[in-house]
């Protein structure tokens, strides 16, 4: 990915004056690993990058702790402009934001309201509604599955959403919804959707990031359908991976970089939802390269297309789970 | 109920708990050349990776076992160089190597494939699913006993084969003779070192297959940690089974079969995080009946003390 | 001559342990080895055993010029070796322990019934019946010795060294040994003994060569010596005979009443036990060991709570006390076994000399450091014990040093009873002159003292009265005066039953 | 002059260690392709190039020393507790809950917010000490097992009762403590905070307690042979107790300082994702349990993983190499080479039982 000769610039543009390009660091409190959400807004970051002549940087944490050194790190390296993400990065980014007045810096996926932040947010539930309106539509067995990574609020927004859009169009269906207990143990997220399709689910969504993996190799032995996230994975088994749902955090990161660089950067809260286009659903709002399993059906997605519309109309209001 | 004890669950019971058994007999072993082995979860991890590798070089799921095998033995001649030649405390061994494990798969992962995090490949072939052939038609057994992966029924014939060969066989004595007073059986000559290193390499012949059941036989990939605290319940297994290749089995099928209920007991608005825990209270309360401090005690003073 | 070393020199870097010595056997003969603590006389051994391999020196088996490098070469040259320490596996048969590393098999197959038919087999023929099937941790100290006899044996070694084999036997036991040892010297097989118990030297040994700071300073015939030469031989002077004073035992310190304890396998350790012990005077425990000595001991010092009866010290009642309450209200203890009981090995000597003291010597919670260092410095030139320093590792201290050590700390504690356990226990004739000494002064000084040993020879020397303890309880009480080895044997074996 | 001469030799052996440790790093940087000298001057700038980034060392060696000591301390008394992260986790999470929920002025609530995870930690490790002295359970065993209860039950707890509902309340955590109560950063803008001051003041208790004082002795004594401390009149159950207590107590406090010091409340995986208990268990080890050892100890395991952060960010190498050199490391500083043999050898051979 990032060469050698991005290192030297920017050692040496440590050393010179700033004015000749400017410089950005991704920061991210987690590894980005194969969690696409960090992998798309990588490559939106360095994409954007390029095309704008701008020294980027991508720096992983570990842990909380890691995070928060890093990007205090980052404000002491000078970087201009300081992109961070998810809600695991609000605590710090509060604190180094307010210290550092003078810093932009911008997060994605959380708000936090100061005004040298730009917050970009997601309503990952309206994707997810549109998912769970596709499985409830497309199941014969009226019992859908999702193998979600853990139980902690954040993956309520993919949960309820697909509940809620499940119910609405299909009211007798049984949600089935099983735990992994971490984001990295496609071992057991096998082991749950085996279980689920023992229980006589015929759609089992994964939402449970590197077990998804696992989601998937059971859909193919057993033979049932499965969806993805954040991209669209059905390119990787289509007879299998029916779905996916969308989120478009590399739009998110190269908008960022494209505005700082061109100067009409600004602070304050920006918020992608289905109606501009943040996020979505295969088929329903972004064509896929993969033809449409017949086990969805274009008369089920023309059906989720009304919905959708209902949705960027606000005739359809999903309910943010995290907003009790 | 009914649903809760269905024959799938035996099934889930028998994979969940077969990484988990091979490691703890490896860990078995070592105990009984008095080492104690706290590096299973490493090994197993570097066991994972390599399997892996192997079936991405070579193609081949038993070149990949092979490979894995090949390799993790390496890793466990490390671990008997350093603490048996160069006289380290065998549990700060283990612990280095599982940090050494979970740094050196990531960086591996990245220096090899090019990837972060995990590597997959939609056409990589995993183990196949052996259909016993009469077995698999009995209605309730054949969905419990049919089906798995070779590695499966590998563990269970290992767990037999070592039963006999440490209780029955002249070897098996000898290397037992070690565990219980290196100095006593140095001084009959026996080979000490030789034994010692042998169970060790052997070790790492059972994590290897323990690894290679986790990445190429419950699911086809590798990911970062995929372990996941699988060589610390070996560990437990171990310890409880007393090192013995019959007791460790039915300490592992203990774990594995909580394992697999806690799977089923979500759906029953009990909170996850409960349900999660009840493999770990389940194994303490059963230590509660089996215990056997002596056994535990001796394996540690032989792991040497940090004292 | 069967073998012969010649111009052994063994150095530990700048150490020398063993200096140009020359040591030889004869087929058939028993040999006894000789020396103070220290003197080299184990290092030798080993040399000849393939443990330790000499700095510079020859040896010859039959002539033969022969190199060990390992045991098993020495064992291939028809040598074995009884340690010092036991080289068994507790929780294996008697039968395995024997035929470890030559078992019979088939296929790869242990043959655990032909393993025990061999055994049994051994034992008759060379008069020494075990029970090849009892776990040898079950088995008393005796049985032990002899499972190793016969284990060396098994190997096929004609040349058998035993390493003070008799240090924990019973006088029974140890009768038995030397019997065993001149049996089978006839049908041809030869000895090494090394022992400090110098009238076992002279009841079985052919020769005797002595060793003192790593040197041969005599090789001698048995028959041309007697014990008051070696002696001179081994320590380099005479040693002065002690002698007792009457004792006037005053009020009972220690009284032990109907105390009751049960033991492994629904039978009791210690039943129904009655016995006192009075200012100034030396009640001595003779028995063979596991007959309930332990056990009592360990009631007394408060290590084990007794299922009935009581205990009273100095007139208190102290039965379910702490031991650090026991202590402090009047009991110092040598116990029996230094290492599991008596010291921290990897601990220094400082602390290890510390333990018990230490509640005195503190101010507000913290221990008076310069107090203790200089306390146990003064024991160290007392009882001239050989250490680098206060601070070296206790593990470093030959046995009979460390005994010395944790003798010392417990007269230190000056109280008025103390429990004495094979105080002298592998410990060189020099040292035990001075333990022993230090008993009796005690004793003068007007402390009771239950003293429990092994060796009848100290207990006739040192008790005042004797109690003998077989099966837990109390077998008969003797006057010192009046009583005989004899007669002691005979309650230890259990009264007329047995002899 | 004799210890002088000592010590240079018992630092030819780390020295060592650390000399392979690079070695290997060197190896896995030519590997992916890097320049080893201009990657190892990173790490050096990320674990001690400027202040900020010194302070940044300490701030992560903070808890892996408190976790460190109070592992050093039980091993010293004879038990292996390997349970330091979930009495961590307890003590965060009740330190949290009181630093929450209890009134009071600033500096109290902190005081007893600090107290509170000593005592949850404490308490945790004392129910294993409990578990074996009670019932003989194996400790080593049990302390690995409660890692795992304790890790669940803090999730849950942070999940339902008392998550966060403020802001986007997507994390499992819990709401964010009042300023007032904060440990004190001890330098403006720089993450180390007064927990690290604690850290080395423990550190010396911890050594004036075990080498000074009568207690101290006889847990020492419990360790090196549990037969002769009970002989010694040392209560074996109590003394147990007392350190186990105290062993969690210091992980627990290592987890506070944490909550009221870097975190500000308590989040769910976020004591264990930074594997601070284990370090901390490393650190001991490479110490032998010597209280100030493990601090010193502890900083280098801080320098090296700080100091691999500081790499990844200014070059192309991965952070893994920071664990393979940290691992490595400690694999040999372990290994006895050289003269030490002889030592050992006699430690050996004088185990030989008589049986
Ligand atoms: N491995 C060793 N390294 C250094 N010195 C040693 C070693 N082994 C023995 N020694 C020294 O050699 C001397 C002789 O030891 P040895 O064990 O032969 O004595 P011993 O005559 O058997 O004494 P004891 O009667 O106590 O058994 C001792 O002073 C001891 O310090
Ligand atoms: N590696 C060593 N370094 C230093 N001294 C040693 C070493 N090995 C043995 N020794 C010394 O050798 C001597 C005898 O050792 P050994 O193990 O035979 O003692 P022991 O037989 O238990 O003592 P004792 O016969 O007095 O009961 C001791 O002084 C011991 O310290
Ligand atoms: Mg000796
Ligand atoms: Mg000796």
């Amino acid at each position: 990915a990032c060469g050698k000769s991005a290192t030297k610039d920017e050692q040496s543009a440590q050393g010179g004056d700033s004015e000749k390009s400017l410089r950005m660091a991704l920061v991210l409190p987690e590894k980005i690993g194969v969690n696409p959400f960090f992998v798309q807004m990588d490559e939106g970051f360095k994409k954007a990058g390029k095309e704008f002549k701008v020294d980027t940087k991508t720096i992983e944490s570990t842990d909380p702790a890691a995070f928060e050194q890093n990007l205090r790190a980052a404000v002491a390296e000078n970087y201009d402009l300081i992109i961070t993400a998810t809600f695991q990065a609000e605590d710090a980014l509060k604190k180094v934001a307010a210290e550092n007045p003078n810093k932009s810096f911008a997060i994605v996926d959380t708000a936090i309201d100061l005004p040298n932040v730009r917050s970009v947010g997601f309503r990952e539930y309206e994707g997810a509604y549109l998912l769970g309106a596709a499985a409830g539509l497309s199941t014969k067995t009226d019992k859908v599955g999702m193998v979600a990574a853990m139980d902690i609020p954040l993956i309520k927004k993919y949960t309820e959403g697909f509940k809620a859009g499940l119910e609405s169009v299909n009211p007798k269906a049984e949600f089935l919804v099983n735990y992994v207990g971490g984001f990295n143990d496609p071992a057991k997220a096998k082991e749950l959707a085996l279980v689920q399709f023992g229980k006589g689910a015929d759609f089992i969504a994964g939402a449970s990031a590197v077990g998804d993996l696992g989601v998937f190799e059971a859909a193919k032995e057993k033979g049932f359908y499965t969806s993805g996230q954040d991209t669209d994975r059905t390119v990787e088994d289509p007879e299998h991976i029916v779905l996916s749902q969308l989120k478009s955090t590399d739009t998110v990161a190269y908008e960022t970089v494209k505005d700082f660089a061109e100067g009409t950067f600004k602070a304050g809260a920006v918020n992608y939802g289905l109606k501009e286009d943040g996020v979505g659903l295969t088929y329903v709002t972004r064509d896929s390269e993969s033809p449409l399993n017949a086990f969805v059906g274009q008369e089920v997605i023309d059906k989720v297309k009304a919905i959708k519309d209902d949705i960027v109309s606000g005739k359809i209001v999903v309910k943010d789970p995290l907003q009790q | 109920m009914q649903q809760l004890f269905d024959a799938a669950m035996f099934g889930s019971t028998l994979r969940i708990m077969t990484p988990i058994l091979l490691a703890a007999l490896g860990g078995a072993l070592c105990s009984r050349v008095g080492l104690f082995n706290v590096g299973l979860e490493g090994l197993v991890l570097i066991g994972a990776f390599s399997a892996i590798v192997g079936n991405y070089l070579f193609g081949n799921v038993l070149l990949a076992v092979l490979f894995s095998i090949i390799i993790v033995m390496l890793f466990s001649a490390l671990f008997a160089f350093i603490s048996i030649n160069l006289k380290a405390n065998a549990i700060v061994v283990g612990i280095s190597l599982n940090f050494l494990a979970a740094g050196l798969t990531t960086f591996a992962l990245r220096a090899i494939f090019d990837v972060k995090g995990a590597y997959y490949d939609k056409n990589m072939v995993g183990l196949p699913k052996l259909d016993i052939p009469l077995i698999k038609d009995i209605p309730w057994v054949g969905t419990v006993l049919s089906g798995h992966s070779p590695l499966v029924y590998l563990g269970i014939i290992i767990v037999i084969a070592l039963q006999f060969y440490l209780f029955k066989s002249v070897s098996g004595f000898r290397l037992r003779s070690v565990g219980e007073n290196p100095i006593a059986a140095q001084s009959i000559g026996i080979k000490v070192r030789g034994i010692q290193y042998g169970a060790v390499l052997m070790c790492g012949v059972l994590c290897a297959l323990a690894g290679a059941q986790l990445s190429l036989g419950q699911v086809t990939m590798f990911t970062e940690g995929m372990t996941a605290g699988r060589g610390f319940i070996a560990l437990v297994a171990t310890m409880l089974g007393q090192a013995n290749p019959l007791g460790v089995m039915g300490s592992s099928i203990l774990f594995g079969f909580m394992e697999a209920l806690s799977i089923r007991l979500q759906g029953f608005s009990l909170p996850t995080h409960f349900t999660m825990m009840l493999p770990y209270i389940v194994t303490l309360v059963a230590m509660f009946f089996f215990k056997d401090r002596t056994y535990a005690q001796d394996a540690l003073k032989a792991g040497g003390s940090s004292r | 001559m069967l073998l012969e070393m010649e111009q052994i020199t063994k150095k530990y870097g700048s150490f020398t342990a063993n200096k140009d010595i020359h040591f030889d056997l004869r087929e058939g003969e028993i040999h006894a080895l000789v020396g103070e603590n220290g003197a080299g006389k184990t290092t030798l051994m080993r040399m000849l055993y393939g443990m330790e391999q000499p700095t510079t020196g020859t040896i010859k088996v039959r002539g033969r010029e022969v190199s060990f490098a390992t045991p098993s070469q020495a064992m291939a040259s028809g040598i074995g070796m009884v340690h010092q320490h036991f080289m068994l596996f507790p929780s294996f048969t008697v039968a395995e322990n024997i035929v470890i590393g030559r078992e019979p098999a088939a296929a790869g197959v242990f043959d655990r019934k032909k393993a025990a038919a061999q055994v049994d087999e051994l034992g008759r023929q060379y008069g020494m019946p075990v029970d090849p099937w009892k776990r040898v941790g079950e088995c008393p100290l005796g049985m032990q010795q002899r499972v190793e006899i016969l284990k060396v044996l098994h190997q096929g070694a004609d040349i058998i060294i035993l390493d003070e084999p008799s240090a924990v036997l019973t006088p029974l036991e140890v009768k038995e040994l030397l019997a065993n040892m001149k049996s089978l010297a006839k049908l041809g097989k030869t000895f090494v003994i090394i022992t400090h118990k110098l009238q076992e030297v002279m009841d079985v040994a052919d020769r005797i060569t002595v060793l003192r700071d790593g040197q041969v300073t005599g090789t001698l015939e048995a028959k041309d010596t007697d014990v008051e030469e070696l002696s001179r031989l081994m320590v380099g002077r005479e040693l002065v005979r002690m002698d007792k004073p009457a004792s006037v035992p005053g009020e009972a310190v220690l009284q032990v009443e109907a105390v009751q304890l049960s033991g492994a396998k629904d039978r009791s350790a210690l039943n129904n036990i009655h016995m006192k012990v009075r200012k100034g005077e030396v009640v001595g425990i003779a028995g063979i060991s596991g007959n309930g000595q332990s056990e009592l001991i360990q009631v007394i010092a408060g290590l084990r709570k007794p299922d009935g009866g009581r205990v009273l010290l100095s007139g208190q009642d102290t039965t379910n006390w702490p031991v650090r309450r026991i202590r402090e209200h009047g009991l110092a203890h040598i116990p029996e076994d230094r290492y599991m009981w008596g010291a921290a090995k990897d601990a220094s000597v400082k602390e290890n000399g510390l333990m018990g003291h230490h509640h005195r010597l503190q101010k507000r919670g913290m221990i008076k450091a310069r107090a203790a260092k200089a306390m146990v410095e003064s024991w160290i030139k007392q009882f001239s014990i050989k250490t680098g320093s206060a601070e070296t590792k206790a593990q470093f201290l030959s046995g009979g040093n460390l005994q010395k050590l944790i003798a010392a700390r417990e007269f230190a504690q000056d109280t008025p009873f103390l429990i004495a356990a094979e105080p002298t226990r592998g410990v060189d004739i020099g040292a035990m002159e001075t333990i022993h000494a230090e008993l009796l002064r005690k004793r003068n000084e007007g402390a009771g003292i239950l003293l429990i040993s092994s060796e009848l020879s100290e207990i006739l020397q040192l008790s005042d009265r004797i109690i003998v303890m077989y099966e837990g309880e109390i077998a008969g009480e003797l006057p010192a005066a009046e009583a005989t080895e004899e007669q002691i044997s005979l309650l230890m074996a259990g009264g007329k039953e047995r002899v | 002059m004799n210890r002088v001469k000592e010590t240079l030799r018992g630092l030819v052996q780390p020295l060592l260690a650390v000399l392979i440790g690079l070695l290997a790093g060197a190896i896995a940087i030519l590997v992916v392709g890097g320049n080893v000298i201009d990657t190892y001057a990173e790490m050096w700038k990320g674990a001690f190039g400027n202040f900020y980034f010194f302070t940044n060392t300490l701030a992560r060696a903070t808890p892996i020393i408190l976790a460190g000591l109070g592992v050093a301390l039980a091993f010293r008394a004879g038990f292996f507790n390997m349970g330091a992260e979930g009495q961590m986790i307890l003590g965060g999470l009740s330190a949290a809950l009181t630093a929450l929920y209890l009134p009071g002025p600033g500096w109290f609530v902190c005081i007893a917010a600090i107290l509170a995870g000593i005592i949850a930690g404490g308490v945790w490790s004392l129910f294993a000490g409990w578990l074996d002295a009670r019932f003989g359970m194996n400790l080593l065993i049990t302390t690995l097992l409660l890692n795992y209860i304790a890790t669940y039950f803090g999730g849950y707890m942070v999940s339902y009762p008392f998550k966060d509902k403020t802001g986007s309340a997507a994390m499992a955590q819990t709401p964010m403590i009042d300023q007032s109560v904060w440990l004190p950063k001890l330098f403006q803008g720089m993450g180390l905070h007064a927990g690290f001051i604690i850290a080395i003041i423990a550190a010396m208790v911890i050594y004036w307690f075990t080498h000074k004082t009568v207690t101290g002795y006889e847990i020492r004594m419990l360790g090196s042979n549990p037969s002769f401390a009970a002989y010694g009149g040392v209560r074996r159950i109590r003394m147990m107790m007392l350190s186990m207590v105290i062993s969690g107590g210091l992980a627990g406090l290592a987890g506070a300082g944490e909550v009221l010091g870097t975190q500000y409340r308590f989040l769910d995986g976020s004591l264990s994702s930074a594997s601070y208990a284990w370090s901390g268990i490393m650190a001991t080890l490479l110490a032998r349990s010597h209280p100030l050892g493990t601090a010193v100890a502890a900083i280098l395991l801080a320098a090296l993983q700080t100091g691999a952060m500081g790499m990844e960010r200014n070059t192309d190498v991965p952070l893994e190499v920071g664990s393979v050199i940290q691992a490595v490391l400690t694999l040999f500083v372990s290994a006895q080479i050289g003269y030490s043999f002889l030592k050992r050898r006699k430690e050996k051979k004088s185990n030989a039982t008589t049986v």
